[in-house]
């Protein structure tokens, strides 16, 4: 494959089953699934704790993209769809999940999912989505109290950065670390448009500025246009990164270093965080349907 | 007497070897990298070995488009002169076509709409600004939402008739409503369409600004994107021509500039 | 290929230094008011300031534009400002001046000429504002409910002035009187918040004093229409504003009797502006203030802007002749000797403001730059189409099209003159450059 | 009753509204169909209204040969024109990207200015006589005077309505503006507009005003018998067809909503407030999304029909007080915030749960009143969500908006 056409951004799809669990002895088992804009997620849960996941990029047809994650996500546990009983569908194409009985939105979902994977003392979700960025309050049950959305910027989006590290040529899983590594910060790229911002980026590389460099002017761009939102909607203690890009670290340690404010480890791959939430969301539904609460 | 242009866009670089503004001798064409002057020189050199020409047979260099600066009296190219897109633009198309009274030039990041007066110049221009919604780079991000080549891109457009209004203001704004299209199940060619009459209608209201007057010519790498070519003519109501490799026009107009050069 | 020309003499203006004191006085004196035991207000540069000024001669006073464009002129402090009013729920499409001052009250920062920033934004007394543009009225409303949350209760009193502009006849009497009406029962409110007694006298030589240094303005810029240019737009900015923030003071008066007087002597000894002056232009509306370099670029091929219908018109006042010329409009028969005689004769002189006839007509504005274009001896009008302004960039396209068709060759640019964020200064530079060359010039040798 | 027949079968045409035209004479076919079936039938005509209002208008106009004039705002004293027997018709976009007004708008300007105008220049609006403007903001403005330069129209005015509503001057000073325009009027048409037309138009107005506010009163119950689109589209079509006509409608309607069941489940009471809007498919999506919209403040819903004509002798004056002292426009509601006030009141008469606010982008009025709005909802329970507008809405992107807004008002309390 020529250095040209290789896609940078095409990220490594994966799958994981945690090999101590069991679904035989369970009461409930459910599922999550989140059809993102760029990336699908499946979690399958026994009582409410993480069993198996699996991600992937979203197709061109999310009915079927849906299938198939639930599927992999399932594979190697011998279960099939229809032994979970009560799945919910988010994220942007959650009405295009066949076997999910109800939909809810993402950002109910990843506040909740936020609460499982980082505890209660989260109180502002970011999460930073592939078209969308989403600053969330919540309180300690994980429940919304109020929520903002970027306006149609892609600057700072997951499909900002994928556009970028194809310009740059640097894988995405290593992006943020290649945007660490410079002396001193440089300014920031000052288009907000992501067509323009990498006609700027582009402009800087024939400079004759390095690829950090122009990486690191990029991620500041974006950290700032987040920044906003996250001044918007109030930022409040703990705070946590939700989302693909918050494997991004030189977003999140961007962020800490301008908010003062260190955002938790997760414990879990925070990129689940909206299927965790539908997952539970599920538990509760189906808890409800046969009279267990 | 030979001349060339060269035309350092956003993207590619284009040559034009002349002979007495009658015979191309040469055009070529190659993508610019991060050393804009390393690029061109390599496109140069490629358009002298289809002629093998020597750099000294050449009696002037004129250089236009966005790297026009990097070439410009530096060896090996040596460029004399540099010239903003929309003169060379003006002079390749009245050259292509005499009757030319609008030229319309989409490249990667820009679009440009050209007046022209007698003789090849430049009457009235207007460039799009800070909106990438009119330019090639529009398509081929939209191409990849679709998850598409962004040469299917036109042919599938052609496919369908539905017409879905898009606000292309901005080309994400443009992105999410394509994804949502994407997610209520609409086809791959109504979205494609949808996205070139988006783009067609953003064109078209830039070059409505300095107005259109007959007869209009579209130039640049989207002229060869045949999906484009149907919603803007319908947005513009006239009929607009395309002349033969399209994107060598500006290169062209460079080229013939260098001449009239050397002619004083 | 790179040309050289011949050169005009050029020298810097004299009066330069005064300005800028007057200018940073301005501000200091507002902010100090109270220790003088004087009265502050707040209000836009377009408000009656003569009318407060009946209140005493220890009345000060704070214009919202001119001190939103002193924020824009630093970027830091305009960006806290941005994000400021951004937190608070405004949208960023709202006018870049309102922004930059809603973010002071709500940073509670004030900025100085010189862009020392001081804590604590000094709340007006009263708000003394007019309004014509959607914005004007709205601007203090919630400069008000801003101040009302801080535990500071700021009486507003707003002039409405949208009562349109007739293109050739006086406007009828019942239009000037529904002004008349709100300045006089302005003068009484005045009174009631303020507690003290109106001196009519004081009144009356506000009204003079503004009457004359509008006058005095419109003189100033007419000696641009001299070959070579004795000022460019890029210093008029720092000289027309007087006008903007005391335009009824005496001092100001004083200022632009001794510039008008230097202006004069520099035409006759053929000073210019821009040494190498050979292409004129004038622009619109407000420039981005964070950007003027641009005017710097220009110069390099030769280019000199000579003002703008902005410069001239915001506070110069100006009239056409029988014989079809724009020119200074004419002193009134006689200084005003009452109350009623003095608000009558600033509503006239100020319904016809040149500034405020294009908020109504797009051929009024297109008439006065045509006039413009030709007594200046102008070769192109660069148009800003400012989104930081929806006021002074209505019909704009419009004024364009005027422009074209009178075979006026227009660059059209997109910007704000507020907000940074909004002007792509590189992007504008080519294709200003591109607009230069494809009009035939050439970059000059340094 | 005859003539109404014939024109009502002329522009309706299709069998299925064949008993549409019979609602106002035939009490014998709603014995029979039942007052369910009128209802519908009702609300299908005022869509029909909307979606055909250009063939309406051509066809009234042929009918009576009497002039139309189009008005970009609400601070357009229709009294007068009705009193002129004039057709007024409102001047709305049609939310396709508005190509063809670059040359003319500045894009910076709001969506419904340029979507205006490009109505005009397509040749939508063709069989309008003239246009008329009430001085509200900067951009209908634009829309007005690109229009008459570009537009071939017979007559064009702008009455310089007087923005300081809650100044006591503007009154008497609106009331000569509506004489000078009255007058003007008169030389156009070529005939007197003597007080006893004027006091017709002011009945006229009073009264399908009037009975649209009773019709709201039904959205006052805790299931609503009329849904927000529908209560928009009863608007909207008011603002596009003869007032007399719609009236006799908006009077069946009246006596028929009490027996209407709707059964749908009215999920959240939402409030909508914002400038103008006609986006009946946004209505539609939310209201589907299991919400229904129990209130509006629109210039294109409430706001219109809210308040009435005084009658007086001194005519023009009493029209000038009702267009002084009406609901006002955020461009003209300063030094107090008085429509502010006007929300929280009828959030709590119309007990909203929520509210959304559709701020039209480049709006400046409309948008700097968020903040007090959302202050001043917020003290009375009452959060809102705002989404900004702009010529298409891209609904995939608000569905989310909508759904989590209304997930945080009702919906998941019990799941956790």
């Amino acid at each position: 494959m020529s250095e040209k056409s290789r896609e940078f951004w095409r990220w490594r799809e994966y799958r994981y089953t945690m090999p101590d669990m069991d679904w035989h002895d369970t009461k409930v088992v459910t599922a999550g699934v989140d059809i993102g804009s760029v990336g699908s997620k499946a979690a399958v849960m026994l009582d409410g704790e993480l069993y198996s996941y699996a991600a992937m990029r979203t197709g061109g047809e999310s009915e079927e993209t849906a299938i198939k994650v639930m599927n992999w996500a399932l594979e190697e546990t011998e279960l099939k769809t229809e032994n979970v009983p009560y799945v919910v569908g988010t994220g942007y194409g959650r009405v295009n999940v066949p076997f999910a009985k109800r939909t809810i939105t993402e950002i109910a979902c990843h506040a909740r999912g936020a609460h499982y994977i980082y505890g209660p003392t989260v109180r502002t979700v970011l999460d930073i989505g592939g078209q969308d960025c989403k600053a969330i309050r919540c309180d300690e049950k994980g429940k919304v109290m109020s929520f903002l959305m970027n306006d149609k910027c892609a600057a700072g989006t997951g499909r900002g950065l994928e556009v970028f590290t194809d310009l740059i040529r640097v894988p995405i899983e290593e992006l943020g670390k290649t945007s660490l590594d410079v002396e001193d910060e440089p300014p920031p790229v000052s288009n907000t448009c992501v067509i323009f911002a990498k006609a700027e980026s582009l402009a800087l590389l024939r400079q004759g500025r390095s690829k950090e460099k122009v990486a690191a002017a990029y991620h500041l761009a974006m950290v700032n246009r987040i920044i906003d939102l996250l001044i918007k909607v109030g930022i409040e203690k703990d705070f946590v990164v939700t989302g693909g890009v918050a494997k991004n670290t030189g977003i999140v340690s961007r962020l800490e270093r301008k908010l003062g404010i260190r955002p938790l480890e997760p414990k879990l791959d925070p990129i689940l965080a909206g299927a965790v939430g539908a997952a539970l969301f599920a538990k509760a539904l189906y808890e409800k349907e046969i009279g267990l609460r | 007497m030979i001349t060339a242009g060269v035309d350092v866009g956003a993207k590619y670089a284009k040559i034009v070897l002349l002979e007495d503004a009658k015979n191309i001798l040469a055009n070529a064409k190659g993508i610019v990298g991060f050393d804009i002057l390393k690029s061109a020189t390599e496109v140069f050199q490629k358009a002298l070995d289809n002629t093998s020409l020597k750099r000294d047979q050449i009696v002037h260099v004129v250089a236009t488009g966005m790297g026009r600066k990097a070439i410009h009296m530096k060896p090996p190219i040596n460029a004399g002169e540099i010239v903003p897109e929309v003169i060379a633009d003006a002079k390749g198309a009245y050259h292509l076509i005499p009757t030319v009274k609008t030229v319309i030039d989409v490249g990667a990041e820009e679009g440009r709409g050209v007046k022209v007066g007698e003789n090849g110049k430049v009457r009235d221009f207007v460039i799009n600004e800070r909106c990438a919604a009119g330019a090639g780079t529009f398509m081929e991000t939209m191409a990849r939402a679709l998850e598409v080549g962004v040469e299917e891109m036109g042919p599938l457009a052609l496919k369908s008739t539905k017409a879905i209004p898009m606000n292309a203001q901005c080309c994400v704004f443009a992105e999410s409503e394509v994804v949502t299209l994407i997610h209520s199940k609409t086809s791959k060619e109504d979205i494609s369409k949808a996205i070139h009459d988006a783009m067609a209608g953003r064109i078209a209201s830039m070059v409505l600004r300095v107005g259109v007057e007959k007869d209009v010519a579209l130039i640049g790498g989207v002229a060869q994107n045949p999906g484009f070519l149907p919603p803007l003519e319908k947005e513009l109501n006239t009929e607009i021509l395309v002349p033969e490799h399209p994107q060598y026009v500006g290169a062209l107009g460079a080229a013939l500039l260098a001449l009239e050069m050397e002619a004083k | 290929m790179v040309e050289t020309i011949k050169k005009f003499p050029t020298e810097q203006l004299k009066c330069w230094n005064e300005a800028k004191n007057l200018r940073k006085s301005y501000y200091e004196n507002y902010l100090n008011a109270h220790e003088k035991g004087g009265v502050r207000w707040a209000g836009g540069a377009w408000s009656f300031s003569s009318i407060p000024a009946g209140l005493g001669e220890d009345v000060y006073s704070l214009t919202g534009e001119p001190y939103g464009a002193t924020i824009a002129f630093f970027k830091d402090f305009t960006a806290k400002c941005h994000e400021a009013t951004e937190a608070a729920g405004f949208p960023r499409t709202l006018c870049a001046y309102m922004r930059n001052y809603w973010g002071s009250i709500l940073l509670d920062k004030y900025i100085l000429a010189d862009g020392k920033v001081i804590d604590e934004h000094p709340a007006p007394d009263f708000i003394w504002q007019d309004h014509i543009c959607c914005s004007h009225g709205k601007w203090y409303q919630v400069a008000r409910w801003l101040e009302e949350k801080k535990g500071k209760k700021v009486p507003m009193y707003c002039v409405d002035v949208s009562v349109g502009y007739p293109m050739d006849k006086p406007l009828e009497e019942y239009k000037i009187n529904y002004i008349f009406q709100q300045l006089n029962d302005g003068v009484e409110w005045l009174e009631k918040v303020t507690g003290r007694e109106y001196d009519d006298k004081l009144l009356c030589e506000a009204v003079w004093n503004e009457i004359n240094a509008t006058r005095l303005w419109a003189d100033i810029c007419t000696l641009n229409q001299a070959v070579p240019a004795p000022l460019d737009e890029k210093s008029m900015y720092s000289l027309y504003v007087m006008g903007t923030i005391m335009k009824h003071r005496p001092e100001c008066v004083a200022f632009y009797e001794k510039l008008k007087a230097e202006v004069e002597d520099r035409v006759r000894r053929g000073i210019a502006a821009v040494a190498n002056e050979r292409f004129r232009v004038i622009t619109d509306t407000q420039p981005p203030w964070g950007f003027l370099r641009i005017f710097r670029e220009m110069e390099k091929y030769g280019v000199v802007s000579l003002g703008s219908l902005y410069t001239y018109g915001l506070i110069g006042m100006w009239k056409y002749r029988p014989d079809g010329t724009w020119a200074t409009k004419d002193l009134p028969p006689r200084k005003p000797q009452t109350r009623e005689e003095a608000l009558r004769m600033i509503v006239e002189w100020t319904v016809d403001r040149p500034e405020w006839a294009h908020f109504y007509l797009p051929e009024a504005k297109t008439k006065m730059m045509l006039s413009i274009v030709k007594q200046w001896k102008v070769d192109a009008v660069l148009l800003h189409y400012n989104r930081g302004c929806e006021g002074l960039s209505v019909h704009i396209a419009e004024n364009r099209h005027g422009l074209v068709e009178a075979g006026v060759p227009v660059f059209p640019f997109e910007g704000n003159m507020g907000d940074e964020r909004e002007f792509d200064l590189l992007g504008t530079l080519a294709r200003l450059t591109t607009f230069f060359e494809s009009m035939g010039l050439k970059k000059l040798r340094e | 009753m005859i003539c109404l027949r014939i024109e009502l079968r002329l522009f309706v045409g299709s069998e299925k509204y064949k008993c549409g035209d019979f609602i106002f004479f035939s009490s014998n076919l709603y014995n029979v169909l039942g007052s369910a079936y009128l209802v519908e039938e009702i609300f299908q005509k005022f869509k029909d209204w909307i979606d055909n209002r250009h063939e309406y208008a051509k066809e009234w106009k042929e009918r009576t040969n009497r002039k139309i004039i189009g008005y970009f705002c609400t601070y357009v004293p229709e009294e007068i024109l009705y009193a002129a027997d004039i057709l007024h018709v409102r001047i709305l976009g049609s939310h396709e990207p508005p190509t063809v007004t670059e040359p003319y708008i500045f894009a910076m300007f709001c969506h419904l200015c340029r979507d205006c105008l490009a109505q005009g220049l397509k040749g939508k609006f063709d069989y309008l006589d003239g246009i008329v403007e009430g001085q509200a903001c900067l951009h209908l403005r634009q829309a007005f005077n690109a229009w008459r330069l570009h537009i071939p129209v017979d007559y064009a005015y702008y009455i310089y309505v007087p923005h300081s509503v809650q100044n006591p001057h503007a009154t008497p000073y609106l009331a000569q503006e509506l004489a000078k325009f009255k007058h003007s009027l008169e030389e156009w048409i070529g005939r007197k507009v003597t007080d006893s037309d004027l006091d017709r138009g002011i009945r006229t107005m009073n009264r399908n005003r009037e009975l649209m506010r009773k019709i709201y009163e039904y959205r006052k119950l805790d299931n609503p018998k009329i849904t927000g689109l529908e209560a928009m589209e009863m608007v909207l079509s008011s603002q596009m067809v003869d007032k007399e006509e719609h009236s006799k409608l908006v009077e069946q309607l009246l006596r028929e909503l009490p027996n209407r069941k709707l059964n749908r489940n009215p999920g959240a009471r939402l409030m909508i407030i914002g400038s103008e809007d006609d986006d009946r498919i946004f209505m539609q999506n939310v209201e589907n999304l299991g919400a229904t919209f129990v209130i509006d403040e629109h210039c294109t819903g409430s706001r219109y029909l809210w308040n009435n004509v005084s009658p007086s002798e001194d005519r023009l004056g009493a029209i000038a007080e009702r267009y002084i002292e009406r609901v006002p426009c955020p461009s003209k509601d300063w030094p107090e915030f008085t429509r502010v006030k006007h929300v929280v009141n009828l959030a709590q008469e119309f007990k909203a749960q929520g509210a959304l606010v559709i701020q039209n982008k480049f709006c400046d009025p409309h948008g700097i009143e968020i903040p007090p709005l959302k202050e001043a909802l917020k003290s009375i329970g009452v959060p809102i969500y705002p989404l900004e507008f702009d010529v298409t809405v891209p609904w995939g992107q608000f569905r989310t908006r909508v759904e989590a807004f209304l997930e945080t008002l009702t919906g998941l309390e019990d799941l956790f």
